[in-house]
């Protein structure tokens, strides 16, 4: 049905991107949110990592950190980002070597698509500037490439559409326009944040697929941020779990499904009712509710929520990322023992 | 520890009785469209064209479709915040499909909704206590303060809050918390049938399942409590409902049971829903069908003829354009409005 | 991990306890200036209220002998051509600017607001009809409407009070109209209809509480266009009649010694610069503390 | 949108129409008829009219008539282009308006431009310089913009330009096709003192309306294209925080118009303003009554143009 590379496949890896330590902060008027603290992960060429976390616990942020578009009280406090040989922290937000990596060689896919269209241009006016900006397109080479791409995201009669303005398109249209500019410079690495969480059942498949398909088309890697582990079930390679501000877990894809080791992991895995189960399965939820991360205090910071937890976690300060059985299976966690069944 | 059932009990077991608790007749929902000078009609958005269901005392009904497909229109033709254009709504016998809101008002209590959005369906200047006991105020069920605050206490018991926090306002509690003040109103007239409008579409993943779990508990807590379930999250509404109705573009095509549902399929957009489903399993899911549904939703304000769905079918034939399907009865409670099947 | 009751556990976990009333002081007097803009308007309603101990003379005591005097230790801000003590008029022209300001606030902040909130929550006819006649007092600048019905009325304070109070009523409307417009799309009205609640009981007890704020906003700035503009009523000799002490007509009658006596045109333009800077501080202050959209922001 | 704009003409007529029933029925309320109170002030100088006399002014005015026909007459006046004579200075109001209406247009419509155009330069600036010295700058003085009365702007004016300095002429104003540099010179002081309100509101408006749209989720899919920050300003964010603005245009006008009653009574010059208050010392309904409708005609207009213009800044609009 599909030549998409199957999840899980083993590939040969050489690696495109390493965010070390990377930390962002937002200073707001009842302290200093970490946001992101310390996170550090990799992504391969032409592979499909995926982070999972739910709201507020920085995959957004992190992602938005590498890119160097934190808003306003957000400041990137530490960490590197290393890309093609370069540390990209190094470069200022608005320096000419920042600007050329962004939209050209790592391009990002937002959520809302409703609202990340600019609603007084036109299409076909959103397309060309990063072609001509980045490929050097004159304005006709520009607007035929564009009207390729829109075709090639399936947007029908393409030509005539490049002069329509965002309202007359709805939401799954939209999304495809994204996808298109974000692969319009044939880029490296694409960041989808959330990228069809807005959108209905049907059409986010059609999304997913057609989002992997041309970015398959440009060989290049993809970041799909999410929260639904359904998601990442079906197309990623590598899988980072982020909670409060860190990734707790990590590793390969069967790795987290199968033999998830972090508590709270397996508490998402558990409270989550799965379509191929046997109705009535009561729930496991997680009890409690995801921390404020205003001043968190040095210890674990799922321990509230934690049905595990021990007198070690209460004691000591978060623990580092362990190295577990199973390729790069890492989990941040004292009690792995007890989690290990 | 306490032993758990694993599974809920059918709905037979649970059920006080078998009878119909509400009886939906062809209902239909459409809006005007006024456009130009003098905001003259000029067309119709169907939003709901022709829905027929029937809803057991004590069941649960899963509804489910993507935007726009009616689901909510029906939930609130059926709660009566719209005035439907046309079918009939029997509500436990009774005829209320076009009563007066004054003759209606005496029944609210026994239809109450939940709504999606945890943050806007509650009133910020009220506090939480308040806004549970607005019921109790509007429908006098109370004689006197006291009577008053034992219920709104009952009523936060029961749905998981301290009765502590009844003085505080939604702004400082947590989304989770904030629907279980939603579910804490929707109960307090003793409802006999609950419309949850995606009660847990807006909350984190880890607090969904809290919210599922008290709404099962909710229901095998009070006999003859009936909800319909409207969701889009088809996980979700499968693990909740007794039997699922799948909606699109403004009629249901499919209904039966969740087992059949998953096992046996049988209308095309149904299979397209199931599998559009990402499962958290990734040896499954590389050996799922997938299939991806050609062009996007129709408008329902020029509906396609026939099956509304036959541009986008791949079983589609040139019958299929000219016919409107209606539901079949297949045995085994399963339904289908499709002209392939049966 | 299998420890799950039946009975959902009771959740004593909510969030710590937001001091709304601390945390509006914290947002409202973050700015410095709007410490400034609190102790003027507080300075000015006592010099209002205790004038008769603070004004070192009659206002109106003309002692044609002594009259254009510069200022001295007798008469702080001299003397007018009437021979009046300038000072003793400016501390009782704060009387009028309070009660022109408060007044015209005050009985068009009602009106508008009752009109806005028929005119938002019935919609249809009621609201064409209300918003049409606000559109047309709008088709008239101000000063322009007010200087119209001051002309119909006659001058006096009751008069002025009267005419910028017509004049005012359609910024309330219009601003009410548009709150309860959005309250209204807002779910828990619709869950006050699916509870049974009557329409009244909605407005009054739901839309009108959460629609109040900006309402709260306009007011305080609107007090200083008041004052603005019964000082150009009265600049122009239509608002308050002599003898009776408004900044506006002191500024316009010393125009003539503008080059030789400018304090007489100056202190009084001052004053009104100065009580209608406070309002607008304040006004600005009080929109920051109550935006919902700073509220409960991380 | 030919619809939307022809909604938009008619309820301009029917704001107009309401407008004119104000104005007209608002004067009737005064005590004593115009004729009546012209009569007046001449037994005031010590001339002394019969009461035939009074009539014949009456019938030859038309108030004679019940006030419903009067109005209606009135109506049918401005139509065919009359808006009625003054009882007192037995000129056609007409004539009168063509004057006035010239100086206060020329003078408004020069501080519109003005306080549009600096107002939305330096809001926009303030934004982009978020907490710089500039922003400072610019918040502090629309804050002293906003406060001060017309009328000391233009004492401050006065006293530095015309009174020590002696550099620009201390009152008056010539039509600029009569006397350009006569009427630059005499119109500087009079045009800032109507521009100073309007361009502290709109720099407050621009400049706030920038920070919101700054925050959108477009502007980052603008920056995360990698565009530098003039392409950003330029093209994804100033025509976005334009459309509140504009709209501030109608108000500005207003404050203008409002603005001109004082600043023409200091600086002595004669236009609409000035002639207003004069009519309504003397009690001249008629040049009250046309004036104020002149005025409330301009709004509505301007008013219409924003709504219009609406069209071509927010596409959304255009294709309603």
């Amino acid at each position: 049905m599909n030549a998409l590379p199957t999840a899980c496949e083993v590939r040969p890896a050489v690696e495109l991107l390493r965010v070390d330590n990377l930390q962002t902060e937002f200073r707001v008027e009842e302290g200093v949110v970490r946001a992101v603290n310390g996170v550090s992960y990799t992504v391969d060429e032409r592979e499909i990592v995926g982070i999972v976390g739910e709201s507020g616990c920085g995959k957004s942020v992190s992602q938005l950190s590498v890119m160097q578009l934190v808003r306003n009280p957000g400041r990137i406090v530490g960490g590197e980002v290393w890309f093609e040989g370069h540390n990209l922290l190094k470069y200022r937000a608005s320096s000419p070597q920042m600007r050329e990596i962004r939209g050209a060689k790592i391009s990002m896919i937002f959520q809302e698509p409703m609202t990340s269209l600019n609603p007084v241009l036109t299409i076909g006016r959103q397309l060309t500037e990063s072609l001509e900006l980045h490929l050097g397109m004159t304005k006709k080479e520009a607007r035929a490439r564009a009207a390729e791409l829109l075709d090639s995201v399936g947007i029908p009669s393409a030509q005539s559409r490049l002069d329509d303005y965002p309202h007359q398109f709805s939401g799954g249209m939209r999304q495809r326009v994204m996808i298109a500019i974000g692969v319009a410079c044939r880029p490296k690495m694409v960041i989808a944040d959330e990228p069809t969480t807005a959108l209905d059942c049907t059409t986010q498949a059609q999304l997913l697929e057609l989002m992997l398909s041309s970015i398959e088309g440009c060989q290049g890697a993809l970041v799909l941020v999410t929260h639904n582990l359904g998601v990442v079930a079906r197309y990623a390679h590598r899988i980072y779990i982020m909670y409060a501000g860190r990734i707790v877990e990590q590793g390969l894809c069967r790795d987290i499904f199968y033999r998830p080791r972090h508590p709270y992991t397996i508490g998402l895995l558990k409270s989550v009712p799965r379509l191929d189960e046997e109705r009535g399965r009561r729930l496991v939820p997680i009890d409690g509710t995801p921390p404020n991360l205003i001043d968190l205090p040095p210890t674990c910071a799922f321990l509230p929520r934690c049905a595990v937890a021990g007198e070690r976690c209460r004691l000591e300060p978060w623990p580092e990322l362990e190295p577990i059985d199973g390729e790069g299976h890492m989990a941040r966690c004292y009690m792995m023992e007890a989690t290990g069944e | 520890m306490t032993t758990v059932p694993e599974t809920t009990p059918p709905v037979s077991e649970r059920a006080a009785s078998t009878d119909v608790l509400l009886d939906i007749d062809c209902l239909k929902m459409h809006f005007p469209i006024r456009r130009g000078l003098l905001r003259r009609k000029v067309g119709e958005v169907k939003a709901v064209d022709g829905v027929t269901l029937k809803i057991r005392r004590g069941e649960t009904l899963g509804l489910v479709g993507e935007s726009g497909c009616g689901k909510t229109t029906v939930g609130r033709c059926i709660s009566r915040l719209y005035t439907p254009t046309g079918g009939r709504i029997c509500f436990d016998g009774v005829d209320i499909t076009s009563m007066s809101e004054k003759e209606f008002r005496p029944l609210r209590r026994n239809i109450s909704v939940i709504f999606q959005d945890p943050y806007a369906s509650l009133d910020p200047r009220q506090s939480a206590g308040s806004i549970v006991g607005e019921p109790l105020k509007v429908h006098k069920l109370v004689e006197n303060k006291r009577d008053y605050n034992d219920w709104v206490e009952r009523l936060f018991v029961k749905v998981g809050l301290d009765p502590n926090l009844m003085s505080r306002f939604p702004h400082e509690f947590s989304g989770g918390q904030r629907q279980r003040i939603g579910i804490a109103r929707a109960l307090a007239g003793e409802p006999k049938l609950i419309i949850c409008d995606e009660p847990v579409s807006a909350l984190d993943v880890s607090i969904q399942a809290q919210i599922i779990n008290l709404l099962m508990d909710l229901r095998e807590g009070a006999s003859g409590l009936g909800y319909i379930f409207i969701a889009h999250d088809l996980s979700v509404v499968k693990h909740f409902s007794d039997r699922i109705a799948v909606m699109y573009l403004g009629r249901i095509v499919e209904i039966t049971t969740p087992g059949e549902l998953y096992d046996n399929p049988l209308h095309p957009y149904t299979r397209a829903l199931l599998s559009a489903v990402c499962v958290p399993d990734p040896d499954l899911e590389a050996t799922r069908e997938r299939i991806v549904l050609e062009g996007e939703v129709p408008s329902p304000v020029n509906p396609p003829s026939g099956c509304t769905f036959h541009a986008r079918c791949v079983n589609a034939i040139p019958e299929c354009s000219k016919t409107v399907p209606v539901l079949k009865d297949l045995g085994n409670d399963h339904e289908v409005a499709c002209l392939r099947v049966g | 991990m299998n420890d799950v009751s039946t009975t959902p556990a009771v959740e004593t976990i909510a969030a710590p306890r937001v001091n709304e009333w601390k945390r509006f002081l914290r947002v409202f007097f973050q700015r410095k200036l709007v410490i400034v803009g609190v102790a003027v308007i507080l300075i000015w309603v006592l010099t209002a209220i205790f004038a008769p101990l603070i004004a070192p003379y009659d206002p109106n005591l003309q002692n044609l002998k002594e009259n254009l005097q510069p200022p001295s230790s007798e008469h702080w801000v001299g003397t007018d051509n009437m021979g009046r003590d300038v000072f003793s008029r400016l501390v009782y022209g704060t009387r009028t600017a309070l009660y022109v300001g408060f007044g015209t606030v005050i009985v068009s902040a009602i009106i508008g607001m009752i009109l806005g909130l028929l005119a938002g929550y019935l919609g249809g006819v009621v609201n064409a009809i209300i918003m049409r006649i606000m559109d047309a007092l709008m088709g008239f600048p101000m000063l322009i409407l007010a200087l119209l019905l001051a002309a119909v009325l006659g001058g006096g304070l009751q008069n002025v009070i009267i005419a910028l109070s017509i004049a005012t009523i359609p910024g309330y409307t219009r601003l009410m109209c548009a709150e309860t417009l959005s309250v209204r799309e807002n779910e828990y009205i619709m869950a006050q209809r699916a509870i049974g609640s009557k329409s009244f009981r909605t407005m009054v007890r739901h839309v009108l509480p959460n629609a109040f704020q900006p309402l709260l906003v306009l007011i305080t700035t609107m007090i200083g266009n008041v004052i603005l503009a019964e000082a150009g009523l009265s600049f122009i000799g239509i608002g308050i009649q002599p003898p009776g002490a408004a900044w506006g007509s002191m500024a316009s009658a010393g125009i003539r010694d503008l080059g030789t006596l400018p304090w007489l045109c100056f202190a009084p333009s001052l004053a009104i610069a100065v009580v209608v800077f406070a309002f607008n501080m304040v006004g600005d202050g009080l929109r920051d503390a109550l935006d919902p959209k700073l509220r409960g922001t991380l | 949108m030919t619809t939307y704009i022809i909604r938009r003409v008619l309820w301009g007529v029917v704001v107009l129409f309401i407008v004119s029933l104000i104005v007209f029925f608002s004067l009737r309320l005064i005590p004593g008829d115009p004729v009546q109170i012209w009569a007046g002030q001449q037994m005031g100088s010590g001339g002394s009219l019969s009461e035939e006399m009074l009539d014949q002014l009456r019938a030859k005015h038309g108030l004679d008539k019940p006030v419903p026909i009067q109005y209606l007459n009135w109506v049918k006046g401005i139509f065919q282009g009359d808006l009625g004579e003054s009882i007192r200075y037995k000129d056609d109001v007409g004539t009168i308006l063509k004057q006035r209406l010239p100086v206060t247009l020329v003078l408004g419509l020069v501080a519109t431009v003005l306080s549009t155009v600096l107002g939305i330069f330096f809001g926009l600036v303030a934004a982009i310089r978020r907490g710089k010295w500039i922003d400072t700058l610019v918040t502090i003085l629309s804050y002293v913009g906003l406060c001060i009365p017309v009328f000391l702007a233009a004492f401050i004016l006065m006293y530095i330009f015309a009174l020590k300095l002696r550099w620009l002429p201390f009152i008056g104003f010539e039509l600029p096709w009569n006397n350009f540099g006569k009427s630059l010179r005499q119109g500087i002081m009079p045009i800032i003192c109507l521009a100073v309100t309007p361009l502290a509101v709109t720099a407050r408006q621009m400049r706030s309306s920038v920070l919101e749209v700054n925050n959108m989720d477009y502007v980052r899919t603008a920056w995360s294209k990698g565009l530098r920050e003039r392409v950003v300003v330029t093209r994804h964010v100033l025509k976005n925080s334009l459309i509140p603005v504009i709209t501030l245009l109608g108000i500005s006008i207003g404050i203008i118009f409002g603005g001109s009653v004082i600043v023409e009574q200091v600086f002595n010059i004669p236009g609409m303003g000035r002639m207003l208050v004069d009519a309504i010392f003397q009690r001249d309904y008629v040049i009250i009554q046309g004036g104020t409708l002149v005025i409330a005609f301009m709004i509505v207009l301007v008013n219409l143009i924003v709504d219009i213009s609406y069209g071509w800044f927010d596409p959304r609009i255009r294709y309603e």
